[in-house]
């Protein structure tokens, strides 16, 4: 099994998540991040006084698949979060060694 | 004069300012939170710039000396003549300035109740310059129309207590209007506008509501009967609309919202506007209960049209202004208001009519005159931010503002 | 008819209309996140419930002409012959409907008080039908024995300026009755119910502290000197009591809270409120200190006696109005106010005999009723929400609505 | 008695307590969100303690019968002989009692506005014996100074209508020196200290604005054209101000601020106080506008200077009461305010001197006093919290209390 | 060394965290996310606009732990964030490389 | 290539962020969390009643890098988020297989 993170644009992400149900991916996890990349951010004025904010809103998801879906589900990632500005963000692939669903005890592939 | 004639001017005047603060918290928490500061600026610089429009020209054009019903005369730029007295003709009990700075609380709260339809995508620039276009050639003159002495509507005997007409259908229709030109936000039909914060809104309402006692029952302009009165149908029709609205809804979506009573409420308080200085507390309730309804399928019905009014203005405003002048003609009775008339269910259809007249005009007025303004204001600066503001957000792109840093 | 009297009276009815919103985001702050809509939506469908109420039939049951001192008659159902004159039995110098909007607003007050006692637990449906049948068979019956001509507390000589009996006294032991009844929220002893949101707290209890001007000074129904030393003693009482509660913790639990500075201004506010009238500033600075301290006291003590009162209404205003109820039986003077009496420490112990009796009353009156009232409900429709509801939210379960989403 | 002049003043009051919280709020809003409630807590708690601090030795202390023009006697101590009936040196229509409390909303928002100087780093017990003693050795006798029959400032012929020396200097120079002495919070210079709530700030800003209506058109004590003047000028420097500052920002960083209309609307407030019952409606444009210009000079120059006056009192209060109190001396004209005088742009030169001399007089003093009570305050007890507790934030370090938990 | 994330229901977070301090754990993170799964969201109504709410407050946990005590430490969580019901939450386990403890320096099993 | 999850403290992100732009890292990504550990937490108590709040905020870096530059990244991160106090928290390492720039496809470490 592997562990998908794809830091991607907030607005991305109802597409995101849909692509990856289309595919058969039936559940995944996601947190608002900052991200500090290319992708520059913005300005804040207060009170005449001026302060860089690096960081950029993102989204953060993170889904646990079957090894044979991992590249699909990277591809889907891949189209439904471009939009070909910098800062579309990145996709991650780490390895897993086992999962398990807390309400049945069921693990590998059947717990996800 | 009249000490507690003047104390109670004074203190609605207070009121109805706190209302445009109001209005910037109830619309402020419906948006998106990188659109909050955005939308609450919209508000709060009104009070700036328009205070300072009425004091310069705006009053002048709408209470100065009559010029054929149609304009009032520049005698009275910036505030020459208003003074520590009272005027006979407006307010023979208050001094003179305490109705001038009375009726600068409508003058602001008007234009920041159209902000709603083109909320999380105008261009600051361009909102300022419409705001005072906005003011100099719709609300002045129609305010001079129907209140001033010598104004042609009010010249045909149509009622209006505290501004049904000027205040409400002409925000509710220029907001039509103005959703139009502007066109949808980014993500309609696909994107969730959810209300960021929705306390925030009920806060903005309950100081609406709070502030509307002065904004109807500080329109009789004295502290009499009249005042009680108007005082009590506001209260009654706004708490009957809340009510209504949620139990429609309830029918209709299986659960009743606080946004739904909030907006209820307001609905009410519009609606019992025109009317508040003519009816009977059981009218109130009619007219409220009426409100909430017809308010909730106004706001309904905005999604079959397809203009993205991102706030309801028409719905609300436009709608319940509509609703309450018309009613107005309806339950309008002398035994309230003997300077007033009496509406059809008391014996006198003619004044339905001449309600009806008004309405008609206001909205023909503002929509084309507003629908002009934002035009030419289009094509010459452009009304709408980039795309890329759109997305980042209003506070950031036209501010350089973040709302939250929890 | 008295301009200046008018004046004071309805704006004090406008602020008292903002104490209960005021309460929402008292109440409101202090919930989970998840069920602040929930515990808003309650205080503010009370405004637009018993209002209509109030107008339809509350007003008439509670003011209108006396039946054998219990009960007033149905003459002024929808506020029939309730108009824009003075009416002398009530308000010899205000419109009559002045005096009736301005109670309409205590008498929504006090259902909203109750609910911080079952707060994020109860049904939408039954806590209307709760709030109606409290109105008309609690809330209305005892304003008429205390405040209106004929009511039989009132003829024992009890003094109650602005409502010690029948706003907190009832609301607090009512609320003692719910707590029971609708019995303790999931997880209670292990899950942390940490306030979500202190800044509204706080903001909701400025809103209150401002608002108390209008119920307690408006309570003189004039404008004079008894209105001014009204204000003043409220004020005083306020400020003690939130230091009072503040030093009290301090000395207690090692550091003075905001929230504690909060709930002492509140409970000030609730111990002043029926001696406003009849104490001086010196007095109000004894009577709004030891209830700072006797409320604190009364929240703790609540872990003990185990019945989860969510929001301490029975500490603050049960415990707060008895104290106040009874302070004014010691302190009250007719140096102040010669229609009231004197107070135990003014020479008169029998004043304190017949305070005690009124609370008395009132307490067994308002438990037993919210009581049966409650049971009632509970077999009939349920009064609690599900468990899964409960977990969810009530802003999410019962309103299809969140609170926030930043 | 006048009972509209009454209704004036003691809604004014009412008024005027909300603008304390008001300013929790708008202070709160812009600390970090680990500093909110121990902000928010510093205004409310001076509610309460200066509140009781003004009815037993402040009141007496600053309006007592004069002695040698430096101080009021102990006479009224307690309010002693403060009661129903007017008091012909301060208030011939209204009730002893009222001017008195509507005095002590004053008394209490004075020392409040300086907590913004040292926000998010002194302790609580030092803070408190700050507040009392500050308002003790400096508020009480400049108010009777300024103010008081026989007062020595009063008796030069200075102008100050509703506070621009008494309040606004006083405080902005006090926070000069509390910045001071307190020093600079942890990481100024690398920290960015970004405002966690600026809708917060905004509608402190907004009750702040409403609140000065009974600040300045209160201050008339009657409710005459006098009032209306005032009223009105203070609603239109307000907005001028908001103009002036956020012109001078867009041209200067290249966008207009929300956080920058709200300040620049408290900056005319503050500047138009003292001229409030002195000046006609242009002469208000102009004060307003330049106290925008002049007020966001002053925070920019802060940096500069190098002092941490974390939330901007020098540069708002100090700057913009001075800037107001000046302008009295130069705008100020016998035609709006017979009972005032002429300022040097109507051709009475001697008044700006008079004006001048009142400024720099309350500076020094106000300065070394507190510039000692602070020093020894630190010597004895210390000011400043720990680095661990300012890490952490005072609202957990000190009220053992968070702000949010969403 | 292994990662154990897990994503439990809110309410289960004060369990969680004792029963896997009391098998000696002793430190974990906490982050609130949004997760999508078999649970289903809820309805949103905004002014008798419809919203589906795809999305439900999760807790996710992670800890790293000796290689030994992992299996407790998943059991236990299973033990302690079951209520039997859809949304129970998952339990991922990942290899770690290392660990460092930045006041000390520390690395491996003795930086946890 | 390695991914490093660093948990610091709140007030270090900026120290931690220079430090890692200044050794060549051109991205990371920031969260928001509870810790839970040796450092104690702190008591909150309202109208009376206490509450042990056990978690501490922290911020969680996460950052992908080849794996040349880990030990890098692991040294700076150290030293900038050192204070020498209890609660300066943890760095973990983990093995990433692979890494995807959505904008571009690209892969491995020319993605970073
Ligand atoms: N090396 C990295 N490790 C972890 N997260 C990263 C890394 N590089 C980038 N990110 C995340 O990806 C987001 C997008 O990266 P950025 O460099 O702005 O644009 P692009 O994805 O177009 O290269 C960043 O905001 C950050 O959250
Ligand atoms: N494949 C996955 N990858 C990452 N997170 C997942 C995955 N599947 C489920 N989750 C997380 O676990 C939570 C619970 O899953 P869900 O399918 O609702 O119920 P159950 O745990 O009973 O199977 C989801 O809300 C989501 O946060
Ligand atoms: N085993 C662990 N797994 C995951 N996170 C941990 C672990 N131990 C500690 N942490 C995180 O590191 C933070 C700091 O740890 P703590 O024990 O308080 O101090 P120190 O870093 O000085 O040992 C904790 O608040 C927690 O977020």
């Amino acid at each position: 099994m592997k562990k998908i993170e794809a830091i991607i644009k907030p607005f991305k992400l109802d597409d995101v998540k849909d692509g990856l149900s289309n595919i058969g991916v039936r559940g995944l996890s996601v947190t608002e991040i900052k991200g500090f990349g290319r992708q520059r951010g913005h300005k804040e004025v207060y009170r005449g006084a001026e302060y860089q904010v690096d960081f950029v809103s993102k989204i953060k998801i993170e889904v646990v698949v079957d090894s044979d879906l991992a590249s699909e589900a990277v591809k889907t990632i891949q189209e439904k979060a471009y939009t070909g500005q910098i800062g579309d963000g990145k996709i991650f692939i780490l390895p897993v060694e086992e999962v398990i669903r807390i309400r049945t005890g069921e693990r590998g592939n059947s717990a996800l | 004069m009249n000490t507690g004639d003047t104390a109670f001017v004074l203190m609605s005047a207070a009121l109805v300012m706190l209302m445009t603060p109001g209005l910037a918290l109830f619309y402020g928490g419906m948006t998106r939170s990188k659109n909050v500061l955005g939308t609450i600026m919209q508000s709060f610089i009104i009070l700036g710039i328009i205070s300072i429009e009425w004091v310069l020209w705006g009053y002048s054009m709408a209470f100065g000396p009559d010029h054929g019903g149609v304009i009032g005369g520049l005698d009275w730029l910036g505030l020459d003549s208003v003074g520590m007295e009272p005027n006979a003709d407006y307010c023979g009990t208050i001094p003179h300035l305490a109705f001038m700075i009375f009726q600068c609380m409508f003058a602001v709260i008007t234009p920041a109740l159209i902000t709603g339809a083109f909320a999380e995508r105008m261009k600051f620039s361009a909102f300022l310059l419409f705001t005072i276009l906005w003011a100099t050639l719709v609300y002045n003159p129609l305010c001079h129309w129907v209140w001033a002495v010598g104004g042609w509507i009010r010249g045909l005997g149509a009622l209006d207590f505290a501004g049904g007409t000027v205040v409400h259908i002409s925000s509710g229709v220029s907001a039509l209007a103005a959703a139009i030109i502007l066109g949808k936000r980014l993500g309609y039909g696909s994107t969730a506008y959810i209300p960021h914060n929705l306390p925030m809104t009920i806060t903005g309402a309950a100081l609406l509501w709070f502030g509307w006692f002065g904004f109807n029952a500080g329109s009789a302009l004295a502290c009499n009967g009249l005042a009680a009165s108007a005082f009590t149908v506001t209260h009654i029709a706004s708490a009957a609309a809340a009510l209504s609205w949620i139990i429609l809804e309830w029918i209709h979506r299986g659960k009743p919202t606080t946004l739904g009573a909030a907006s209820g409420a307001v609905a009410g308080l519009v609606a019992i506007t025109p009317g508040s200085g003519f009816v009977g507390p059981l009218s109130a309730i009619i007219i409220g209960a009426m409100a909430g309804l017809i308010c909730y399928g106004g706001v309904l019905v905005k999604s079959r049209l397809g203009y993205d009014d991102s706030l309801d203005v028409v719905g609300v405003h436009g709608l319940g202004g509509t609703w309450g002048a018309l009613a107005t003609g309806l339950f309008a009775s002398k035994a309230i208001n003997p300077a007033g008339a009496d509406g059809l269910f008391f014996g006198n259809a003619a004044q339905l009519w001449v309600q009806f007249v008004s309405v008609i005009v206001t909205m023909a007025f503002a929509f084309i005159m507003t629908f002009i303004i934002l035009k030419i204001l289009d094509i010459v600066i452009g009304v709408r931010i980039t795309e890329e503001e759109e997305v980042r957000g209003m506070d950031v792109s036209l501010h350089n503002e973040s709302g939250y840093s929890f």
